[in-house]
């Protein structure tokens, strides 16, 4: 599809009103068991949360289905106990973004690759790897990006110490509190 | 002749920063490309995890120096929503204010390493002389010219001075009269048209999909525009038309270079707006809390595209993870596409247009 | 009364037999081609001896000014490799 | 022009004033060797004999030679290429809406007047490239590990030296020049084009990347645009039937149509000559490598092109000498299109019975040279720069076919109008 035939009129750069309800509608009805939880967070976001086998499907429903043709973003979360990959998926004709947390185990940190679905994942799958440490199957390439190639750690994780104290000390921690 | 890699970077005029362009090339023609990045790596996300919430605006303020304000506004208005804190209307109209100055000045300093690009070297000088106009209207504003520390969560840091409305008008006035010297220095001359149309192509299908966003998707012809799309702050309130290619050629360096150029005037219109619609007085910025649990996020038209910032809080008073979404981190992952069949000497022309900013990028 | 004509003339044919010999036995092509304008420039200095000048200056012209640069630009395009190894101690 | 009287070059003939130095210097030797021979009489017989070697035929020649060179040569580096360097960083950054270079005599720290408000930045800037030079020539000169040394360090040899063998050939008036050579257009010609082989051999000798596509598309450009221009050249010697510069100034120095106040001059660019003259320049444009023509040198790609490697004084002599260049391309083209030293007015003033001239030939041409090198800084400051491809398409579609029209033209005015 060249810039010359691009359906320009689908996208009228105007937010739909309302269009936060529909697709969360949508999303429920269709991922109703496998949704971990699902909100509505504010006009034009829904947030929900799914276990990572499921998130090709979500995805595909979303970017097939639903037109979010934009990924925007990728996030890697260390909850210490579990890991969370986030997803920004936004659309460019209605102005709604939504927010696809998937649940990763803290042992086999691997995750599904979204790069066939939208080329923008590769980079932040880079990262996130590169950063936190997850593996996303199927990645063309998944290599340091961010830091040098014989880097040996994952630096984003809660347990790459970061010298807290000698950085930077609190007036509250220093009379004793978190 | 071999095919061989040419490196053009990480120290090279074209890079404006710290990176590396690879370039395959084939005589004098791009057969391949691959972007080198992270040699501005700082560790920002790691960093503010250990600072709390309200000192982390001054870490985001150097995530590009050329355009701190904005940088800094998304992750105030991410945190905000986080700790859900209601922005009062005339903090929400300063930040507008700040916003769209701080844009010109960036896109102003665009133009301006755009033009030593092409062998342009008297577009350098023109564009930092106008530069300093809103660099010193910005000044005025928050005290600084460079990292200026200015948005706060709730609010912004400081109300504006006496008079500054007048001040900005009268230097509008005056860049939007030079503009027109501009346009004969680019638009106008048939050599800049030579080396910019139809380079560095790419197709509307293509920018979704690689994550191109901001003033560089509006060049391939799609209305998109976040300040209208998923407005924040009192956008919804100023009248503007978002710069989109309407032409039929569009994805190329000129359609980016016009789109960006077309921006310098419609964010001075969303200024003067901004100052007839805001409310003269009141409160500009409201306490927020210090600790917060939960998670938020906000996007805003950048300068360069789409900046986003997720915020994890723990019911600490530091953020539990940041996370930084930079505009030019995805579009540097389009940059092969834009590169491969075109000249050796283009990929200045087309690097230029889609506007590098290595510190947003490397974080 | 020294010749000096002919000084001249056994100068610029030495330099010249000397040239040409490098030209053949020189592995490097870029610097053969350096040896082959030396050659040529040289032969131009035995047409100014016989008072040729228009020859001279059509020689340097065309065989020392451009006969060269297309030589070397025909063996740049054309060979596998352009660039020499790197030849830096420790790599 | 008949304006005023005979037009009249302020050096009537640079050998005889060089000679008269020559024999000036070498009597004060010889009146010191007498001095000496007095002395120390028995020294009186060899140094009696080393005086008349001293003053004969041959000494004489060679060391007027000598110092007619070395003035051509400050004439054409300190004098005429400091300003024209001085005019281009003035001139630009007027352009670019600012002073420039400011650093002049007066903001020295021993200049003894004015010390207590020196005005450090309220020279004109003279001085800066001075200093600049100065700097250079403390800088270190690298070479790289990988480089081929030999012809690395040859190459700014070729470079600089087919460069000053223009100045041999270029006439500055009727009576300020080296050599009145019978072929003085050609041996021009010739000289600009021996840079090219220096240029790909400093490319290529570098080992670098950048210096190798600098160097090729320096090759590539000769190619494209030494054939206009010879081809222009050719057409001119349609109308001149010279190839002798004088002669050409000679031929200019008429008025094509007299309108009794003023004159339009029959420069050759106001003739059937027009043609050759913008595709002479244009051409001239990318033989002194200026944007929009500097591809081999852009430095926003390929860093600084050929000249990548060099540094120090090398780095100097290649920069100061691109300036050379363009001085004498553009004296090259106003004396073959733009009437030479020819002007209009000329006044003689009479000291005792010397005339001297009050505005002389070196005045005239050096307006003109200096003119033609603002208009090239003029376009080289407010275009961008051309790429490869486009300068290829320019130089082979369309420079080589205007100028075998111009070619023809010439011819065609040579038989309408013997």
């Amino acid at each position: 599809m060249s810039a010359a035939t691009a359906p320009t009129a689908g996208y009228a750069n105007r937010p739909v009103a309302g269009i936060e309800e529909e697709i969360y509608a949508q999303l429920v009805a269709r991922f109703k068991d496998r949704l971990a939880w699902a909100r509505v967070v504010r006009p034009r976001v829904v947030a929900i949360a799914i276990d990572r086998a499921h998130l090709i499907e979500v995805c595909t429903y979303l970017k097939e289905a639903l037109a979010f043709e934009h990924l925007s973003c990728i996030t890697a979360i260390d909850w210490k106990d579990h890991f969370e990959s986030v997803y920004h998926v936004s659309n460019w004709h209605n102005g709604c973004i939504v927010q696809v947390t998937a649940r990763i185990p803290y042992d086999d940190p691997r995750i599904a690759s979204v790069v066939p679905l939208w080329h923008a994942a590769d980079y932040h799958e880079r990262e996130a790897w590169d950063l936190m440490g997850i593996v996303y199957d199927g990645h063309p390439k998944l290599e340091r990006i961010l830091l040098p190639k014989d880097f040996q750690f994952h630096p984003l994780r809660k347990d790459f110490a970061q010298e807290v104290d000698r950085q930077y000390i609190s007036r509250r921690k220093l009379k004793g509190g978190k | 002749m071999p095919e061989f890699w040419v490196n053009m970077g990480p120290q090279h005029p074209m890079t404006h920063g710290l990176w590396n362009m690879r370039v395959k090339v084939d005589g004098e023609t791009i057969t391949d490309a691959e972007p080198e990045i992270g040699y501005l790596h700082r560790g920002y996300e790691k960093i503010m995890e250990v600072r709390e919430f309200e000192k982390n605006v001054v870490l985001t303020d150097r995530l590009c120096y050329v355009s701190s304000i904005t940088w800094s506004h998304v992750y105030c208005l991410a945190v905000g929503r986080m700790m859900g804190v209601e922005v009062p209307e005339r903090g929400q109209w300063l930040r507008v204010v700040s916003l769209e100055l701080q844009r010109v000045a960036s896109h102003l300093m665009w133009l301006a390493s755009y033009g030593p690009d092409l062998g342009l070297l008297t577009g350098l000088l023109w564009a930092l002389r106008e530069r300093e106009l809103f660099l010193d209207l910005i000044q005025l504003m928050s005290g600084m010219r460079m990292n200026q520390n200015y948005p706060r969560i709730g609010g912004v840091r400081n109300d504006v001075p006496e008079n500054f409305d007048a001040m900005c008008r009268r230097s509008i006035e005056h860049f939007l009269g030079k503009l027109k010297g501009y346009e004969k220095l680019f638009h106008e001359s048939k050599i800049f048209l030579m080396r910019t149309q139809g380079v560095g192509k790419i197709s509307a299908a293509n920018a979704i999909d690689w994550g191109v966003t901001g003033p560089n998707l509006r060049a391939c012809g799609l209305n998109v525009d976040l300040r209208r799309l998923d407005p924040y702050e009192t956008y919804e309130e100023v009248d503007f038309e978002p710069q989109v290619w309407r032409g039929a050629d569009g994805g190329d360096s000129y359609a980016r270079f016009v789109c960006r150029f077309n921006e310098l005037r419609e964010s001075c219109g969303i200024i003067l707006q901004a100052f007839e619609k805001m409310p003269k007085t009141g409160a500009y910025r409201t306490k927020a809390p210090r600790r917060a649990e939960g998670e938020g996020f906000a996007r805003t038209e950048d300068s360069r595209g789409e900046a986003l910032f997720y915020v994890v809080g723990d019911g600490d008073d530091r953020p539990y993870r940041v996370k930084i979404r930079s505009p030019v981190f995805s579009t540097m992952a389009a940059t092969p596409i834009l590169l491969r069949g075109n000249k050796l000497a283009d990929v200045v022309a087309i690097l230029g247009s889609v506007d590098v900013c290595v510190g947003e990028m490397d974080k | 009364m020294v010749d000096w004509e002919l000084v001249a003339f056994v100068a610029l044919s030495a330099i010249e037999i000397v040239a040409s010999i490098l030209v053949v036995t020189n592995k490097r092509l870029v610097r053969a081609a350096f040896w082959l304008a030396i050659t040529l420039v040289t032969i131009g200095g035995i047409y100014l001896l016989f008072r040729s000048e228009f020859v001279f200056l059509i020689q340097i012209l065309v065989y020392a000014g451009t006969v060269p640069v297309l030589l070397l630009f025909g063996v740049m395009l054309t060979r596998r490799k352009i660039m020499d190894e790197a030849t830096v101690e420790g790599s | 022009m008949s304006h005023g009287g005979e037009s009249a070059p302020l050096v009537p003939n640079l050998f005889d004033v060089c000679k008269v130095l020559t024999l000036a210097i070498l009597g004060l030797v010889d009146a010191i060797l007498d001095g000496i021979g007095a002395a120390i009489p028995p020294l009186g017989p060899p140094l009696a004999g080393l005086s008349d070697f001293l003053l004969g035929n041959f000494v004489v020649t060679v060391v007027t030679w000598i110092i007619a060179m070395t003035v051509i040569l400050l004439w054409a580096t300190l004098f005429n290429l400091l300003t024209v360097m001085w005019l281009e960083r003035k001139f630009y950054s007027r352009i670019q809406d600012r002073y420039g270079i400011m650093i002049s005599i007066w903001s020295l720290p021993f200049w003894p007047f004015n010390r207590r408000d020196r005005p450090t930045h309220k020279g004109t800037g003279y001085l800066q490239n001075v200093a600049d030079g100065l700097k250079l020539l403390q800088k270190e000169n690298l070479t790289p590990a990988t480089a081929d040394a030999a012809m690395f360090h040859i190459s700014p040899v070729l470079i600089a030296s087919s460069t000053l063998m223009l100045l041999v050939a270029l006439p500055w008036s009727s009576g300020f020049y080296i050599a009145r050579l019978e072929l003085g257009l050609l041996f021009v010609l010739a000289a600009f084009s021996l840079a090219p082989i220096g240029i790909l051999i400093a490319g290529w000798s570098a080992n670098n990347k950048y210096t190798l596509i600098g160097g090729l598309r320096a090759a590539a450009m000769l190619l494209a645009y030494e054939i206009p221009m010879i081809l222009c050249a050719i057409a001119l010697v349609f109308s001149t039937g010279s190839l002798n510069l004088f002669d050409i100034v000679e031929q200019q120095e008429r008025p094509l149509i007299d309108f009794g106040l003023f004159a339009i001059p029959a420069w050759y660019a106001f003739g059937p000559q027009i043609l050759g003259f913008l595709i002479f320049t244009v051409a001239m444009v990318a033989e002194m490598e200026r944007i929009p023509f500097d591809i081999p040198e852009a430095e926003a790609e390929l860093v600084e092109g050929w000249t990548t490697e060099y540094s120090g004084m090398r780095f100097g002599l290649l920069f100061g000498f691109k300036w050379l260049r363009m001085i004498a391309g553009a004296a090259l083209i106003v004396t073959m299109y733009l009437g030479g030293w020819s002007g209009p007015v000329f006044t003689r003033l009479y000291v005792g019975n010397i005339p001297i001239p009050v505005f002389p030939e070196e005045l005239y041409f050096l307006v003109k040279v200096w003119l033609l090198c603002l208009v090239f800084i003029w376009i080289s400051w407010s275009v961008p720069r051309i790429r490869i491809d486009q300068i290829l398409q320019i130089g082979w579609k369309r420079l080589v076919p205007y100028s075998l029209l111009a070619v023809l033209i010439g011819a065609g005015s040579r038989v309408v109008r013997p």
